[in-house]
């Protein structure tokens, strides 16, 4: 399937199952198939696998392992927090909700159904960097607000939020503070306490983790509905026979990724760079969000007179895997509206293109990737009577 | 997502270009929206001698323009009237339910450019070919969202 | 870890991974994890694991593949079909929902909290059979009689609803049909046409699928709300990167199953009637539910004067996994709802032991439960203060 | 889910049976719950010379009394009043927090036989040893559900 040629830029899409945690899932997927939740032994060693990753989960991100909840992923995690605090706090009469313009639709459409039950939205602006202002936040809070939800770094320019910032501002208006981290975790350093955070979404697979579960992180003591109802799994939190594999695959994943992640970083922001400086050598080019607070796998780059299927298309003829907009709307004719809320216009929107490292990932492909892009870029401009007019107007000037 | 015809056509689109001194010029859809398709004709004794096209576009965009401009070079300005949206995506052996606007704005490139003929003939195209759509705007191309 | 002496009978809490299922999973746990929304052929390839699933779902049940979709279990579904529906129905001025006495939680539970939000809620008697009676139905419905939820078959006793029957009377009356079917699927013929199922909720792990995927079933036409909103994935009724490994897994586990139903089903039901047929020569024991209209691997007993989790524990140390109650509440105190449901007391209730076997069970499993049984009940009857009160007043008459 | 203790005592129950001419005999729990305990005790010269049980219940309710019997006999009265379920869940290295009423239930059982064994002997055990649980109720027991 993938030959020498092929190469994988869309991490932030998902990500490879790491062959070594998919070795601690093989028992579970084979002989340990046992209930967590039964009573006998057999059961009992799935229970203490389901645990020990709880603890896990909990040490790479400062909390504690009763705080951890397991979920279906990042999508179902994010539904969660925002529907369960809501919920819980409209009983106490606050029913606003500050959050940004720009987050993953999990966040952006929970509270749009939220608003259509009478909540109150205030989606603050993330300006052309790509980052919130904190006096914009502190501005935006009212006696009634009842959850500030920010991303913590965003899945398609890999922007990094002022998390310890929000977090302490929330805390202070004694705010429940809820963060997308699903781009974060296993890239970016995170102590919910020293950080404020409240309530923290992940999913495993986008750090070499399973596919379908996630976690959520719930401070104890925050008051919450339920979700998913049912058995009492999950402290009776969270419904379902506990996915015992995708579970011990998540635990795995993220100690992983957490001991991994400095040197990660420092690989995977040298390609990162070189991309973006290479790409910008390309007349009409340019570079989305805030170049310093950003992932260091994530690369954003749009280019005039260009449409962004087309691009990718063209790139996967050159087994070159990317994205353009965010994975789950890729195939939407909408341009993507973290890029219009960065304050692009919808013709420069439509040019975009991410690509996202992981480990798996060379310097090499970043060479790959400088050379294969330029000739693409003419070829589309040349068909495109969008870069006709581009140049027309230039000329003109 | 895509038939192996639509593949084809996208990476190695047919006509496409520019023909300078065109009889035609017809141009639809919008920067906003993403799809822009220009379409040349060079019109002989009522025959389309020539077509070409730009498109900026996706991938569907670009296949149902290089298809259209077969489907209509060689053929006489009428035969090229009844090219249809259908029969373009047919042609290609079907498109994603939401990509079947690529195939309306390839119909309406090529009317537009018929159209331009028509004008520059001193003809009001409007009875002969009704209300060519002007894409001003994303809604009046009828792609839906 | 299994000995040779280990036997597995506690298949309604989950099942063992079939090697044949894991081995059409493993390419997508290793290179083919691409992202099945991504545009890119390596998506696209996922892409088409995924509708080859959904196609093999849907022909298990007799629907057309728009109709199923994936979900993280059966919890998952449970919730979504019936919150989904009733949100959808409320605006239509319709409030009312009718469902069974036992349940399974994930259906109890979100009607407990529909029933806080100001639906109106009937529970219909299931008798001492285990059955829910027609007349009982048709009695119950009324004209803001928004939805109708009956599970297919029960998850501790096995007995199987006349479905088709409620379904019919749910068209005529124009009520939204759902039934849970976590616990039929794979084991009874399903036809969501024939039998007027609306919705219909299943679970992977319980017929040797993997755990943490499931499906549910909604007919073309019916208005329902999302329940985890996000990206475009289900055809924007369920957000989250898909599962392509665990939604491939319940593909293939639902084809096997359905194609060695009827083989099945008469090799499980020689067991099980074995089974009831010898614990009931121990004295004071009973057979919980409808003898004939029964799961095929179901066996739910009751012994007085014995409490289930002991008699479960000396099980475990002669290698039976069993169960005793459901196993996702066996760790409570409270004796099953569903054997009080059917009109047990509660000192009897705490006496029940579940058996549920699947194709790797024998005959030879049955021979060493009837064995290992008798000594064991005898053994906690000899400690039991209870057991002694039964044979003092058995004395006195 | 259970420690090693809790399993030992389970399947090898101490001082498992009844005391024919048994000094002083309480009951706890009911069977509606789930749970019934019966202590057994000979009393010699204030000392608990034997101590047998019988337990209606789960792995921990039969654990719990096993070690409570060990825990009382060869010991004084007054030692015995002093028995704390505390002291029982450390003997077993513990139990799940759910299954802690039945350390409770072993505590009672014990002092209901105390209690019998003083009323035999005609004396009033309120004084002694507070209200002895009669446990009629699940609620009276304390334990959470
Ligand atoms: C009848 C029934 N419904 C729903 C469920 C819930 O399924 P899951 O645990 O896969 O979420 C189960 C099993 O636990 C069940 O037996
Ligand atoms: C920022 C962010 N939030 C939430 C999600 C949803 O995660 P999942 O698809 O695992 O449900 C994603 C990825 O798709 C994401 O990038």
């Amino acid at each position: 399937m993938q030959n020498s040629n092929f190469i994988y830029a869309d991490n932030a899409a998902t990500t490879k199952l790491s062959p070594q945690v998919l070795d601690k899932m093989m028992p579970y997927l084979t002989e340990e198939y046992g209930n967590a939740s039964s009573l006998y032994d057999f059961g009992q060693q799935a229970r203490t696998a389901v645990e020990n990753a709880r603890e896990q989960v909990s040490a790479a991100i400062g909390a504690t392992a009763r705080e951890i909840y397991f979920t279906s992923g990042g999508s179902e995690a994010d539904n969660w927090a925002i529907q369960g605090v809501a919920r819980a706090m409209k009983k106490k009469g606050k029913n606003h909700i500050i959050s940004s313009a720009f987050e993953h639709h999990a966040v952006l459409h929970t509270l749009d159904s939220l608003k259509a039950e009478g909540f109150e939205i205030t989606l603050l602006p993330v300006h052309e960097n790509g980052l919130v202002r904190i006096q914009e936040l502190k501005a935006a809070i009212r006696p009634e607000t009842a959850l500030v939800t920010i991303m913590f770094a965003n899945n398609e320019i890999g922007t990094i939020q002022p998390i310890g910032e929000i977090g302490a501002i929330c805390k202070e208006n004694k705010i429940i503070f809820h963060t997308d981290a699903v781009q974060a975790v296993g890239n970016v350093a995170i102590d919910v306490n020293a950080m404020n955070i409240d309530l923290l979404s992940m999913s495993a697979h986008k750090f070499h983790g399973p596919k379908g579960v996630g976690a959520l992180y719930i401070r104890k003591g925050i008051s919450f509905r339920n979700l998913i109802d049912g058995g009492s799994q999950e402290r009776g939190r969270r419904a379902g026979t506990e996915n015992t594999p995708g579970i011990v695959g998540l635990g795995e994943a993220i100690t992983i990724a957490v001991s991994t992640m400095d040197k990660r970083a420092k690989k995977l922001s040298a390609i990162r760079d070189k991309i973006m400086d290479g790409a910008l050598k390309i007349e009409r080019s340019r570079v989305n969000g805030d170049r310093n607070s950003r992932l260091p796998g994530n690369v954003s780059l749009c280019f005039e007179g260009v449409e962004g299927e087309s691009l990718l298309l063209m790139l996967d003829l050159k087994g070159i895997c990317a994205s353009s907009g965010s994975a789950c709307t890729s195939g939407s004719l909408d341009p993507s509206h973290v890029l219009l809320a960065i304050g692009l216009i919808h013709e420069i929107a439509h040019g975009s293109l991410r690509l996202t490292f992981s480990d798996e990932n060379t310097m090499e492909d970043a060479d790959k990737i400088l050379e294969a892009l330029p000739p693409i870029i003419d070829r589309l401009r040349l068909m495109s009577p969008l870069w006709e007019k581009i140049k027309r107007k230039e000329g003109k000037k | 997502m895509y038939t192996e015809q639509v593949m084809e056509h996208f990476t190695n689109p047919r006509n496409m270009g520019e023909i300078p001194d065109a009889d035609g010029i017809g141009e639809v859809g919008n920067a906003k929206c993403g799809d822009i398709m220009k379409m040349y004709l060079k019109i002989e004794n009522g025959i389309i001698v020539d077509c070409k096209f730009k498109t900026y576009g996706c991938a569907s965009a670009i296949a149902t323009s290089s298809i259209a401009t077969e489907m209509v070079k060689g053929h006489s300005i009428e035969e090229a009237m009844t090219l249809s949206n259908k029969a373009v995506v047919e042609a290609l052996g079907g498109l994603p339910a939401h990509k079947i606007h690529c195939s309306v704005l390839a119909e309406q490139a090529i009317k537009a450019a018929l159209a331009d003929y028509y004008k520059k003939q001193g003809i009001d195209p409007e009875p002969i070919l009704g209300v060519t759509c002007e894409c001003e705007s994303c809604e009046s191309c009828g792609k839906h969202h």
